[in-house]
């Protein structure tokens, strides 16, 4: 076989200054989002525990970016960056985070479980025939995610399945932590998108850790990519902490998954920079593999890429920076100031015909949007 | 009227509300050209195809949240558990994700989740479940059970139009051996209403499922020696229906409370607590209790027939009832 | 006698069985080098080393299925779920192989499932489980939950030596609250055996877990008003003590059921059904429920406060029921 | 390199004749077992339904010979060879499906659940104080499965665990379907036994079905010991219905269980042939799949495999074959004597201190048994 003479194409390499302008932006103000809720949490305004993303965010706003904005996502705890990519307004995450009762879970669901559901969902809910909706809301779904790790690969497969059924062009994106992979339901999730050919991309995050469990003692297997080769669908390893690699692989997964050849999944190499939560001083985790991962921020990585890319200068970063930190504060203060839930409304909205409040509703753009 | 069979009821049931709704698809183990392992859902997927008619692998936990994420995206699924002992692998799916997700959210999940229970054909430990108990302490899912085939029709379409997860769970015991009249016309029999099977004025027996035929029976075999029970179906476990019950206690003022699984932990006690606190003026005796012995479901059919509650003790149990 | 928290009464009695039996072990998440979610394990790795100290994948199915082939071999697992409210990924596990095992082939399943409990700490819905009930249904199994320091030790203790599979629910609210005596020597508080946490004449509120404080504070102020309650700390939630529960409800003929799960299908139904069956002679009034308000646990701490059976929800029930 | 000059040495090459024929002994013995239970079946005797393993003896007594009868075992409802070769008394079979008072589950388990735990396992869990047993005890654990699939996994990984920290030379091995293997159970309990090297076989079998549902609706691989490659322990695949070939792979994975270097898969290929249980006529099965399997049956092929090495003539074939028939339906018979279980008893047990009735233990050698 002849030597290929030119490097392969990356879909990476077709993105324009604004794009990665964009993704920047996701990035950081998923940094600044939590740094302000370490704040919040210090003041006790934050109910429960506070558990971050630092030096995950490149992997989360990477695979998001390769989705279209009306494709549905289910993070998990470490995904404020895909989140972000995704058009959550910050201020319903300080909303949450503080237990608010304009939050759209009302203060009722755990402060990292946001939901966000358009409105078109509701429709296709609510009229039986109404025919098959169009496929020009400019809205995701973000599925609200419960506890019980794993379970959300399984309603992820689901999402995939009935949005296909609708005739929906819909993919689903999942992340999954490597401690979450051990659970049974991920397995039978999985295998059942497997068999199904689902429009499924599961993002497998690699960071060493599950609470204080290293992955040694999570899986035997080294690369977590290779969790998907029971199940017979492609996967890949890639460096969560690039950016622009990590697009160019989900973007590859959710080409497929569009074009109707099934599920897969990616394993991020990645690390997490805190403890489990702010409680925890992560006292188990080797020093020197802090130190290491420290160089490989995935914010100032990128932000070096984009202005080897021409797409920024460093003055127009700090920018940016300072827009994503005053943003950030601005809708934790916005947030503050919203009430409490009302304890009048606790038993209420339990069953159907019973609910009181819809959830608001309110996705936004980045700065850096524009019709692509 | 045309008479059919319990489970052919059920299976019209699927067929009426896949034409009625195109939202609606079924999903469960060996369900499609095999047609299920009690033959429910025969003939569905010549019906309507292989998309809406889906065999899934040995994972009820996967069929279970594949359901609800499909039903976040406006689809109606109703899923069989081959025997519905196998709920318990998906307990946490239901309890947690499905029966929440409306309160936390405001996303309801209209899924049903149907299989076959019950003992009475040697179905041993883990073929002969009744678990309602299991799941009536979770609040946001419903519960019901029919007895007769015009319900166990009218309830599976009543439970596929409801915006929130049903758990359906029909008698195998029953599924050949009860036939009734079943309208081929469109009805639901409304969640959360019980029917009054046998008026009667000494006692209420309050009972479901399989167990509406042992009280009936027994019933009869009362009225020979001069006692008249009431019996009442109750169909629907969650919600239940306060009203037909303290109605019929408030009529009798002695109440036997029937069901198939065991004792302790077991919804006779809900049923207890609500006519104890609800209807204490009217009982002129303790509310019994009759259910199966306090074991798992032995295999034997010596054994399993000394484990269910039988007509006899149904019988004696009365009788100390009405003499107390 | 040296005074500890009801955390380091869990802790001494682990440290204490493992020195004991070199068979028990404990397996469960985070519980090595970390000590545990909560740190009852702190400590018990580095006195016994990691081959009895098993850090396991986020697999609850894995720890109580491979802790039952454990037992079989002689071993007497010990199990931690970090939040109970996970034990639901493994209830299939514990209904149906662990609870049915004697009883099908006479081999016993000698472990402990423990885990934090309980709500009234802003954990919200999936963190603030008391799953009583969901297994009260299965026979085989025994649920115990202590409410003081000293019973947490002697508990955990006796369930460690049991023989049978017992599920161990430790309040988390109680973790660092709640201190008292607890003796270094070797004793157990037998599994079945309720406590008498107050003498009164009025009525008895009987309860366990958290609510048992609760009900103290209540009764505190009832006895300002001049109402004496009796509170029973059922502790042993399975088997239930029948005798000391029917003891005192024949002495006040009133009754108030007051447990922190959810209303519908809680063990107050259990409770309410043998007191109305084998005390009805005895009660001046209507068994009354105080309970969790039927929706899942709220987290925002306005919710919750308004969803958990508070002190003066139990003052004023009590009132009602003395004054039937 | 240089070529292999010499076939690798196989186990099964230093198998001498009294094994093979003992071998051969057991494979027939569960055919003629069942072939009895198909009688007693259509005279309403068998209690339930039938399942059984025709066409699959091979795989099990091939892989079940591969341990020492101290091992641990977890069949399933395909294992009846498996069964033989550990020295089930088939009387306890013929008790068991008639749910007689005698069996060891007394009448209170499904017919094809068959226990055995040897009185050593009872001194385990008596004896607090007696140190570690000893290792000379001839009789294997036969754990007793429930009908959850993948159930038995975890239990299995946790009998290797248990037995290890007893000191005991124990190797556990279980059965499961093609069809089980997509259970959260089977998921969980495999990757926790990788993760701590249990000494663990697991078998799974490729029969073309799952009641009525081919490998292709469970799975997306083709492989199906591929299942294992997520969880980095040995896997290998092996013609199901070569008894030798069974072995010889069995026989390295528990060599190197015993060995303690941990948990491995082994991928049967076979066929069942007729349907899930007696009830199921297969319509769902393509002709030509039977048929091209008939030609493969096992214990065809290895009375072939005998001959060839002279391990037996086709007249002592004959001879074994007789045996085998005439044993099975003497202790049928023996076992339709029984009683059926005492309605009184119904709810003894459930508890502890309750054991009304220890189960009766009765091991058995084949007549080709030798101290080997
Ligand atoms: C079924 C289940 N068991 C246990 C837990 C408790 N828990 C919460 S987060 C966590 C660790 C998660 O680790 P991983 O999946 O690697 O994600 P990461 O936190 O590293 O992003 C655990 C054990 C849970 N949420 N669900
Ligand atoms: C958790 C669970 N779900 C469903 C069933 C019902 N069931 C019993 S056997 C069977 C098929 C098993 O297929 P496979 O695992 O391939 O084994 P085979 O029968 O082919 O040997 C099914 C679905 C079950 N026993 N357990
Ligand atoms: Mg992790
Ligand atoms: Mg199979």
């Amino acid at each position: 076989m002849a030597k290929a003479s030119k490097k392969p194409e990356k879909a990476s390499d077709s993105l324009a200054s604004n794009q990665l302008l964009e993704m920047y932006w996701f990035g950081r103000l998923a940094r600044e989002i939590e740094e302000r809720l370490v704040i919040l949490f210090r003041q006790s305004k934050v109910i429960g525990g506070l558990y971050r993303s630092l030096g995950q965010e490149g992997e989360s706003v990477g695979t998001a970016y390769a989705l279209k904005k009306s494709d549905a996502v289910l993070p998990l705890i470490r995904n404020m960056g895909a989140l972000m990519t995704m058009g959550i307004r910050p201020r319903e995450i300080f909303l949450q985070y503080m237990a608010k009762g304009e939050s759209n879970t009302r203060g009722r669901d755990l402060n990292i479980h946001i939901v966000h559901m358009p409105a078109w969902t509701r429709d296709l809910a609510l009229t039986a025939d109404q025919g098959r909706p169009g496929v020009d809301h400019d809205e995701p779904v973000v599925v609200g995610p419960i506890s019980m790790l794993g379970d959300s690969i399984p309603v992820a497969a689901g999402i995939g399945m009935g949005a296909r059924m609708r005739g929906r062009d819909l993919v689903s994106m999942a992340w999954i932590g490597d401690g979450a992979t051990s659970t049974g339901a991920f397995h039978e999730g999985l295998n059942f998108a497997a068999v199904q050919k689902a429009p499924l991309v599961v993002v497998a995050e690699d960071n060493k850790f599950a609470y204080s469990t290293p992955i040694s003692k999570q899986m035997a297997i080294k690369r977590i990519d290779e969790r998907a080769a029971a199940y017979g669908i492609p996967h890949e390893m890639v460096d969560g902490n690039d950016i622009l690699a990590v697009y160019d692989v989900a973007k590859r997964m959710v080409d497929r998954a569009r074009a109707g050849e099934g599920a897969s999944l990616i394993g991020v190499d990645t690390m997490r920079m805190q403890g489990h939560a702010q409680h925890d001083d992560a006292r188990y985790v080797p020093k020197t593999l802090v130190e290491e991962w420290q160089k490989k921020d995935p914010l100032t990585l990128f932000a070096k890429t984009l202005m080897d890319r021409g797409a920024a200068n460093e003055k127009r970063i700090t920018e940016v920076d300072r827009m994503a930190k005053s943003y950030a504060a601005e809708e934790a203060d916005a947030a503050e100031q919203s009430p409490m839930p009302d304890p009048a409304t606790v038993a209420r909205g339990v069953y159907a015909g019973d609910d009181y409040a819809e959830p608001t509703l309110e996705f936004v753009k980045s700065p850096f949007w524009e019709k692509q | 009227m045309p008479v059919v069979t319990y489970l052919e009821a059920i299976r019209q049931a699927l067929f009426d509300e896949m034409a009625r709704d195109e939202r609606v698809f079924v999903m469960g183990e060996d369900i499609g050209a095999y047609g299920g392992a009690f033959k429910v859902t025969e003939g569905l997927i010549e019906a309507y195809g292989d998309k809406r008619v889906i065999d899934a692998p040995i994972s009820e936990q996967a069929i279970v949240g594949s359901a609800i994420g499909a039903s976040y995206m406006g689809m109606r699924p109703v899923c069989e558990i081959q025997f519905i002992d196998f709920i318990a692998c998906c307990f946490d799916m239901l309890t947690n994700f499905a029966a929440t997700s409306r309160y936390r959210n405001g996303v309801g999940v209209p899924i049903v989740v149907r299989g076959p229970c019950g003992g009475g054909v040697g179905g041993g430990p883990f073929h002969s479940l009744n678990p309602e108990a299991f799941f009536l302490n979770t609040p946001g899912l419903k519960m019901v059970e029919p007895s007769t085939a015009y319900d166990a029709k009218g309830l599976l379409k009543a439970a596929i139009r409801d915006d929130d997860p049903v758990l359906y769970f029909e008698h195998k015991f029953l599924y050949r051996r009860i036939k009734d009249e079943v309208p081929d016309d469109d009805y639901i029999v409304p969640i959360g209403k019980a029917a009054v099977r046998r008026e009667g004025t000494d006692l209420s027996i309050i009972t479901f499922g399989a167990m509406v035929y042992t009280a009936l029976e027994a019933a009869g075999t009362l009225a020979e020696q001069g006692v008249e029970a009431e019996v009442i179906d109750l169909r629907s476990l969650a919600p239940l229906d306060r009203d037909t019950i303290l109605d019929s206690v408030a009529k009798t003022s002695r109440v036997l409370l029937l069901h198939e699984a065991t004792l302790t932990g077991g919804i006779g006690g809900e049923l207890a607590a609500i006519i104890g606190e609800h209807a204490f003026g009217y009982l002129d005796a303790p509310i019994m209790r009759l259910a199966s012995l306090d074991a798992p479901v032995p295999y034997a059919p010596s054994l399993e027939t000394a484990f269910l509650p039988g007509v006899t003790r149904v019988v004696e149990a009365a009788k100390k009832l009405v003499q107390y």
